[in-house]
């Protein structure tokens, strides 16, 4: 009847665009959660079935052209390596923060409106996968506006926890909106130039260009498109939204965004910056080379420093995300293949990681009632799981060997030492060295500190938590060992984005 | 040409002084007033650059809704803004400044305004929208999957240009030689402007559904997805305010324990709404349905049909409204427009098309099918904004619940 | 041909005469209630005539049932327009200017 | 000065967006500051409608003749841009309730809408992030 | 043919560290557990000696496939190789936990230590990754192995968990991890860049990226810099510090891991990094690495200068380690066959010595609860046995006939002699002055000098809270012999097995100067496989 393995790409986004919608219908108790589990599994399930599909066919990419319109005038879905694993990954971690939420979200969201918030939180993630999917720079502006409203709402959730959660989320949407409404902007200069909207033809007549290099429109367009995109993806001078909406947004959401949102921007700074400008035009034309790296070095230097003066482990932990985006950053603006592979593996990594870190601090939460050094003080003995998740944790962001962060580490210095810039391999061990001092605040509250208050009476976390916990902190150590899957994806992605450049 | 630019010129003076005062006023009140009359003046500037559609749609949401939206917050807020303590922000300006003096280097190498040969107008134009004079041919329907149409080339040379280093720029060439000859239109590219004739034509490429007013038929048909999302996204705000605003209600408690309507006292104004609320339902309706032929559309007319509940609101008080509507089912009605949209694209899939291929509902005319696809799109749009508008108004006038106290 | 023009001109002249003095009263009249006094003149009478003048141009039967229809509504809608604000005034406790109490002006500028 | 003259239209957009976000960046109150953004948006959308401008062209909607076949008369303006800013109007309306929503709920909240004011309130109870 | 041994070898302690931590309730089961699986692991090493020291090892054993365990890189998976070199250090290490696990259990029973259970989980863990660093195949499982027994020695530095401990951990992380991040994960990756291949191979990965011109003798250098710097283990002036902070560590893991596991994990990676990465003669060639020599040389003389003005017992002994560590690797920077000789050898003779020195030091805290040198007057009439065995294993740090300590000597000086790098020499003799300078007086103050004379009450028999119901860790409060008070100067030996123990070692060390045969025999079949410079 339904010819799922046909309509494959438009099903990874219409499953859970339906499930979003029909989840308001769903009533109170556990029912939306157990809705919205079934639907993130369904839709992760079609992501690995792409995923597979796509390493079958020996093809490049998978096209897809809704309403069966020539893609140059309708929207055309386009499946290539890059996506379909950032695919897997947002859908992935999508599936199993919703089967963490249930506790969270009954802790910290009011009864009544639970089918509301299961319905905008899988919304969110339809956004995320529209974004990552698509083909077209317009669908691209309507899914991320999808993405952004509900993530802005999700965040003004935690309200009733922390009033500053509200100022946080506006402070957020203005930001947000700003970034789009740029993005906007430069779409519409290349559309003018390129008299089109999908990515592929916009390139092409990019490069059919005789005056690329100088053409004035293309290098605002240029300009416009990449300061949106930082400040999506919160770019160091660019993230000043970041820190606080992490903070305050309740446990689950905060999972969800720290693993997904940026990780999605730094996507479309993929798709853009190499799918319609090309390598040669963004790196080599264009200055955006050094000035990238340095805005990179800065934010691993910078937020790594201030993370470091956290005294809440949520915002610690999101100062430590503006600088493993530096990183990622860093990774790709060196244009050659360990670095954008590097970035690449760095993108699922660092999702895993601090995903699961940031779950097992909203379990600590549920349990001891906040993220404060002096909540987790002692918690060593008290929740031995759940402290030990956030120990390993830890070390994949310093990076340490046989965790995932020593793989991306390592490709990145190897990738800076083939571009010739040592410095920035320096600045990429400056920044694991500063990670290793936040860290171990953590660690040493957990394991040598006294409990106190609600911590000393504090018991392990329940295993509806746990497990999803662990899932990710286990993956985050097996892609530590055994790199054969993400590397071998990621350096294929790497050489078909550079296009057989070195 | 040159009296479009004397009306554009007065109207966008108007246009900028009117968005100057809103910044400067710092009573909100008027502050919304004046955004309002900057919506009006938008839409007058757009009919005159001939987007009808468009101009429609900033009159109802900007002069409308948003304006309804704006008050209804400013009756929690205080109603004027505190003053600043310098009257102008430098580093604002600057920033301002800066980004502005980008733009405008970015508009010289732009095709002049209203340049006929600029590439947008050429470059891959649908048949019937490009510049030629359009007749829809007939009725020999859109075979499918496509025979006539060859797709670009796939694989390597295209693959090669995603990859994108300018040294591929000749592989690009050759494959996108090949890509023209697909392309319809191409031929007119850089030519001088409209009247040339005979573009190869496609038969695919061709749109079969008797839709004059082209916009509709790119925003339902072409890029239809694009509007399933945008319907999303008003969904997704009606159901984010009710996420925020929904005032804790103990069990058992109803909905129609609020005061009762402001302008309860106004006989006049309630005997004229009583008077014009069906008209106004009649014309949202005709708007809707009659979007493919002249200007209008979903949006535009659900937001007609949604102003027609919220002046009932306004005059007999949200109680009355939820007499006739209950919350609940304006959240299920919300829904179901979004899944009446998508439902259509699921259908299509159903009957072995791509999804959103109209042109699958009805094998038999192609045409037809479109049109009907087209139709019920429409409705789930208008549904949805009617009731996602009505929602975000209810919300909007929520009282803070007791429990918000801290 | 010709006199169709002809009373376009004429209806359009008048509407606009009217337009310019209704804006001119909103400018200049003391207080609240005189200045929509003048501002309903323009909405409803000047509405009426230039639409009445466009009338006799309109190329076919539907544009000019569309006219007449715009007509009949902002017939019904200024005045009643009219009425609600000034009616919320009074509630609002704006007393009319009079030569007695011409200090009432100093009121007025809160209004939008 | 022809040309100058044939891309003026693209500088009052630019005026307009640039007014607009001052405003998001100047002004202390979120109310002002939403309305702001609102003209930043409407600005973009101007720029878009502008390119689909042509020489005499007229609305992209064609008169039906006789047998369902249909004509345009001359020259007419690209419809994409419209479908595309149809969109984005839409999209920033939602945007706009939704920092209603969330402004509503800072007015109970702080019981203010001033930025300076929410700031001094937060520095009392102690920032998070130091 | 052997080769799963190595794999054995790890995984033995590891799932000794899973059982403790299982049985860790019941603490006799636990620390029976914990000697169970030293011996197991002692066997397991004893069965690949005879592979290693067979004839023909380089031909058949080496060239066989090594146990892969996982592909971390592509390209560049963590394998395990037998590796005479590494077979010295497995062999130390593991016969010294028997002895250690014996001790610590005296030791942790008799002072009442919290956590024991996590202690003893750490400290298997600490031995698993030692066999890895043996037994590591390439330089990254090398790397791997040597962040996880930085990561898994923490918490026992860290063990009191008193501010001050917790601050000492700190340091020892901060300069063991820093380096080894800071300096040593960028030489491995520049050495993978330049020679795409990690893999150690006798004689060195270098040569064909030098002769190629990839690389040029100064950027060699810079990576030998690197990599000397960046093994922190190794305690290398002016990357020492971390050791004296690790002695706030509960004896027991001085001894084992700072005198024996961690530091010479160090020395160890820097010998093979020496003769399997560098290579002799690319490094001789390319003339870098002789500042290695004069830096080793003065690590050895500053050293052992502070160490004369340390009267905390604990501090000197770490002072003179860090010299001692340094003869290590200024024999191996003498880049000669001599040279390596007697710095494998050294690291088997300083092991014994110097974990019967810190065995005394800790049997002197059990028993009398000093810390300070100067309070020793005379406690050799009270603790015979401990002093005795302390006396000789300062001849060993001597390098005083008969204890081990003058084989490596010997050979230290003759490779010196053999390259003629006279300053070798004096720096050999002056430190043994200095050697003798602070070691000699300490026995001669506990032996001929008066204790200060007290009278208090009769001693309880050690014994009895020794073996005594394991309960009483927790029964605080109980009066007992050796409470925390601070004055008791009667007392008697400490415990039966911290006697014991450090009896075993003092006597190794010993017989290792009679019978060198194995660790000889060991350190020549290094050299079977070098290229002839």
């Amino acid at each position: 009847m339904l010819d799922i393995q046909a309509n494959l790409p438009v099903l990874i986004v219409l499953t859970p665009l339906l499930g979003g919608i029909i989840a308001t219908f769903t009533g109170r108790g556990v029912l939306p959660w157990l809705w919205s589990s079934i639907v993130t599994g369904a839709t992760f399930a079609l992501t690995i079935q792409m995923m597979m599909t796509l390493l079958g066919s020996g093809e490049p990419f998978i096209s897809y052209e809704l309403g069966n319109w020539p893609k140059w005038w309708g929207i055309e879905y386009r499946v290539d390596l890059l996506n379909a694993f950032i695919l897997l990954v947002v859908a992935g971690i999508g599936f199993i923060t919703t089967v963490y939420a249930r506790l969270s979200v009954q802790d910290e969201i009011p009864n009544d409106r639970h089918n509301v918030f299961y319905a905008v939180w899988i919304l969110a993630i339809t956004g995320l996968l529209g974004i990552t999917i698509t083909g077209d720079a317009f669908n691209v502006y309507v899914l991320l506006e999808i993405s952004s409203l509900t993530v802005y709402a999700l965040i003004a959730m935690g309200k009733d926890r922390d009033r500053r959660a509200l100022t946080a989320s506006l402070r957020y949407l203005i930001l947000g909106s700003v970034g789009a409404s740029f993005i906007l902007l430069g779409i519409g200069y290349l559309m003018m130039v390129t008299g089109t909207l999908n990515m592929e033809d916009m390139h092409s007549q990019l490069l059919r260009m005789p005056d690329l290099d100088t053409n004035r429109t293309v290098l605002v367009a240029f300009a416009f498109l990449v300061v949106g995109l930082s400040l999506k993806m919160a770019l160091y001078p660019l993230h000043m939204w970041l820190p606080k909406a992490y903070t305050y947004a309740p446990s689950a959401v905060s999972a969800l965004l720290a693993a997904t949102a940026t990780k999605v921007g730094v996507y479309m700074a993929f798709r853009f910056l190499f799918g319609i400008f090309g390598v040669g035009f963004s790196f080599y034309a264009m200055p955006s080379h050094f000035v990238l790296l340095g805005m990179a070095s800065l934010g691993i230097i910078f937020s790594s420093l201030t993370a470091i003066r956290q005294t809440n482990a949520k915002s610690l932990l999101a100062y430590s995300s503006v600088g493993q985006i530096g990183y990622i950053v860093a990774g790709f603006s060196l244009a050659n293949a360990n670095g954008v592979a590097g970035s690449i593996v760095h993108i699922f990594n660092h999702a895993v990681t601090k995903g699961g870190m940031f779950m097992a601090l909203g379990a600590i939460a549920y349990r001891v009632g906040g993220t404060d050094m002096k909540h987790l003080r002692g918690l060593g003995k008290r929740m031995p799981l759940t402290a030990g998740a956030l120990a390993l944790g830890g070390l994949g962001l310093i990076g340490f060997p046989l965790t995932a962060g020593f793989i991306s580490k390592w490709y990145l210095v190897s990738g800076a030492l083939d571009a010739g810039m040592w410095q920035l391999a320096v600045v990429v061990l400056i920044g694991s060295l500063f990670a290793l001092v936040y860290v171990w605040k953590i660690i040493e509250a957990l394991f040598f500190g006294e409990p106190t208050g609600r911590t000393a009476e504090a018991t392990e976390a329940p295993l509806s938590m746990l497990i999803p916990i662990w899932v990710l902190i286990g993956l985050s150590i097996y892609f530590g060992v055994d790199t054969s899957f993400t590397a071998d994806v990621a350096t294929r992605a790497a050489s078909s984005l550079l296009g057989g450049l070195p | 040409m040159s009296e479009v630019l004397l009306v554009d010129s007065v109207l966008l003076f108007l246009v900028t002084v009117c968005a100057v005062a809103i910044i400067e006023v710092r009573s909100l009140y008027a502050v919304a007033m004046l955004s309002s009359v900057y919506s009006l003046l938008m839409a007058l500037v757009w009919t005159n650059m001939h987007s009808m559609d468009v101009a429609f749609t900033e009159a109802a949401v900007g002069g409308g809704i948003s304006t309804i939206l704006l008050i209804g917050t400013l009756v929690h807020t205080r109603r004027d803004e505190r003053p600043a303590k310098r009257r102008l922000h430098i580093p604002a300006l600057v920033v301002t400044l800066l980004t502005g003096a980008a733009l405008i280097y970015g508009t010289f190498d732009m095709p002049r305004f209203g340049d006929p040969n600029a590439t947008i107008h050429h470059y891959r134009v649908p048949e019937m929208m490009s510049q030629t004079v359009a007749a829809a041919s007939g009725r020999e329907g859109k075979q499918q999957p496509p025979e006539g149409y060859d797709p670009p080339p796939r694989m390597t040379p295209t693959a090669a240009q995603w990859a994108g280093a300018v040294h591929a720029i000749d592989q690009a060439e050759d494959a996108l030689e090949k890509a023209q000859q697909n392309a319809p239109g191409e031929a007119h590219h850089g030519g001088e402007g409209e009247h040339h004739e005979g573009a190869h034509k496609h038969p695919v490429d061709d749109f079969n559904g008797h839709v004059p007013n082209s916009v509709t038929s790119l925003l339902a048909a072409y890029r239809g997805f694009d509007t399933m999302f945008e319907t999303t996204v008003i969904f997704t705000a009606g159901m984010a305010l009710i996420m925020l605003l929904r005032r804790r209600r103990e069990e058992g408690e109803d909905d129609f324990s609020q005061k009762g309507a402001a302008l309860s006292g106004q006989v006049i104004l309630r005997v004229m709404t009583k008077m014009f609320i069906p008209f106004i339902l009649v014309f949202g309706f005709y708007v809707i349905t009659h979007g493919e032929i002249g200007p209008g559309g979903g949006f535009q007319g659900g937001v007609i049909l949604a102003t027609a509940f919220i002046l009932y609101a306004l005059l007999y008080g949200r109680n009355a409204l939820y007499r006739i509507i209950r919350p609940r089912t304006l959240e299920i009605l919300a829904a179901c427009g979004v899944l009446l949209y998508a439902g259509v694209g699921v259908a299509c899939m159903l009957l072995g098309g791509n999804f959103l291929d109209y042109a699958a509902l009805n094998t038999a005319s192609p045409g037809d099918g479109e049109a009907m696809g087209m139709t019920l799109v429409e409705y789930g749009v208008g549904i949805t904004v009617c009731t996602v508008m009505i929602i975000i108004f209810n919300q909007l006038a929520e009282e803070p619940s007791k429990a918000k106290a801290s | 041909m010709l006199w169709t023009e002809i009373v376009t001109a004429v209806l359009l002249g008048l509407g606009i005469l009217f337009s310019l003095t209704g804006s001119l009263g909103l400018l200049r009249f003391p207080d609240f209630y005189s200045r929509l006094h003048a501002a309903g003149k323009t909405d409803s009478l000047a509405q009426a005539l230039i639409l009445g003048g466009l009338l006799f141009v309109s190329p076919d039967w539907g544009v000019s049932a569309r006219l007449v229809l715009i007509a009949v509504l902002l017939l019904f809608t200024a005045p009643t327009a009219t009425h609600a604000i000034t009616k919320a005034a009074r509630l609002d406790g704006l007393a009319p200017w009079t030569r007695l109490n011409p200090k009432e002006e100093s009121k007025e500028d809160a209004k939008p | 000065m022809t040309e100058l003259l044939g891309i003026y239209n693209y500088w009052i957009y630019i005026i307009l967006m640039m007014i607009g976000f001052y405003g998001v960046i100047a002004k202390k109150n979120l109310v002002k500051q939403a309305i702001a953004l609102g003209l930043f948006q409407t600005g973009i959308f101007l720029f878009y409608i502008s390119m689909a401008v042509v020489d005499d062209g007229t609305a992209p909607i064609w008169t039906t003749v006789g047998d369902g076949a249909m004509k345009a008369l001359g020259p007419y303006d690209n419809p994409l841009p419209h479908v595309l800013i149809l969109t984005a109007i839409v999209v920033s309306v939602s945007v706009l309730a939704v920092a209603l929503a969330i402004i509503i709920n800072i007015q109970w909240a702080y019981g203010t809408v001033e930025y300076d004011e929410i700031t001094e309130l937060e520095r009392e109870e102690g920032d998070a992030d130091a | 043919m052997g080769i799963e041994l190595p794999l054995l070898a790890m995984l033995v302690p590891a799932t000794g560290a899973l059982l403790i931590a299982a049985f860790g309730r019941w603490p006799n089961l636990r620390e029976l557990l914990t000697v169970l699986t030293s011996v197991t692991l002692l066997g397991v090493v004893l069965q690949m000696l005879p592979v290693v020291l067979a004839d023909g090892f380089w031909e058949t054993t080496w060239t066989t496939e090594p146990v892969v365990l996982f592909e971390m890189l592509p390209g560049i998976p963590l394998e395990l190789k037998l590796e005479p070199l590494g077979m010295i250090y497995a062999l130390i290490a593991s016969s010294l936990w028997i002895l250690n696990s014996l001790y610590s259990v005296g030791y942790m029973r008799a002072n009442r230590e919290k956590n024991q259970t996590r202690f003893y989980v750490c400290f298997a863990l600490a031995i698993a990754s030692v066999m890895g660093i043996a037994f590591s195949g390439n330089i990254l499982t090398l790397f791997v192995f040597y962040e996880a027994l930085s990561v898994s020695t923490y918490p026992l530095v860290a063990h009191k968990g008193t501010p001050e401990a917790v601050r000492s951990a700190r340091v020892y992380l901060g300069i063991l991890v820093g380096t080894s991040i800071g300096l040593l994960l960028p030489a491995l990756i520049a050495t993978y860049f330049f020679t795409g291949d990690l893999a150690f191979a006798p004689g060195g990965i270098f040569q064909e990226a030098l002769t190629d011109g990839r690389l040029t003798g100064p950027m060699l250098g810079v990576l030998f810099f690197m990599y000397m710097f960046g093994i922190g283990k190794a305690a290398l002036m002016p990357m020492h510090k971390w050791l004296p902070a690790a002695m706030v560590a509960p004896t027991p893991v001085s001894a084992l891991l700072h005198a024996v596991a961690v530091v010479k994990a160090g020395v160890f990676t820097v010998v093979k990094v020496c003769i399997y990465v560098f290579g002799t003669t690319s490094l001789v060639s390319a003339g870098q690495g002789e500042w290695l020599i004069y830096v080793a040389g003065a690590t050895i003389l500053i050293a052992s200068c502070i160490a004369l003005f340390q009267d905390n017992l604990k501090r000197r002994l770490a002072y003179s380690t860090i010299s001692q560590l340094s003869y290590i690797t200024i024999a191996a920077s003498l880049l000669s066959p001599l040279g390596f000789m007697a710095a494998s050898i050294h690291i088997a003779a300083h092991a014994f010595g110097k974990i019967t020195l810190f065995f005394a030091a800790g049997s002197i805290y059990t028993a009398a609860h000093k810390t300070k040198i100067s309070e020793l007057d005379g406690i050799g009439r009270k603790m015979p046995w401990t002093m005795g065995a302390f006396a000789i294993g300062s001849l060993s740090m001597i390098g005083v006939p008969p204890t081990a300590g003058f084989i490596s000597k010997w050979y230290l000086l003759s490779g010196a002699w053999e390259t003629g790098y006279t300053f070798v020499i004096v720096v050999v003799l002056l430190s043994t002055l200095l050697n003798a300078g602070y070691f000699l007086p300490i026995v001669w103050r506990a032996f001929f000098r008066a204790p200060p004379s007290h009278d208090g009450h009769a001693p309880l028999s050690p014994q009895d809270d020794a073996f005594g119901d394991p309960a009483d860790e927790t029964a605080a409060g109980k009066p007992h012999a050796h409470g925390h008070d601070d004055h008791h100067d009667d007392h008697g030996e400490a415990p039966l097995p911290i006697v014991f123990a450090l009896s075993c070692t003092a006597a190794g060390t010993i017989i290792l100067f009679f019978f060198p045969d194995i660790v000889l025999g060991l350190a020549q079949q290094i050299f079977k496989g070098l290229p002839l410079p």
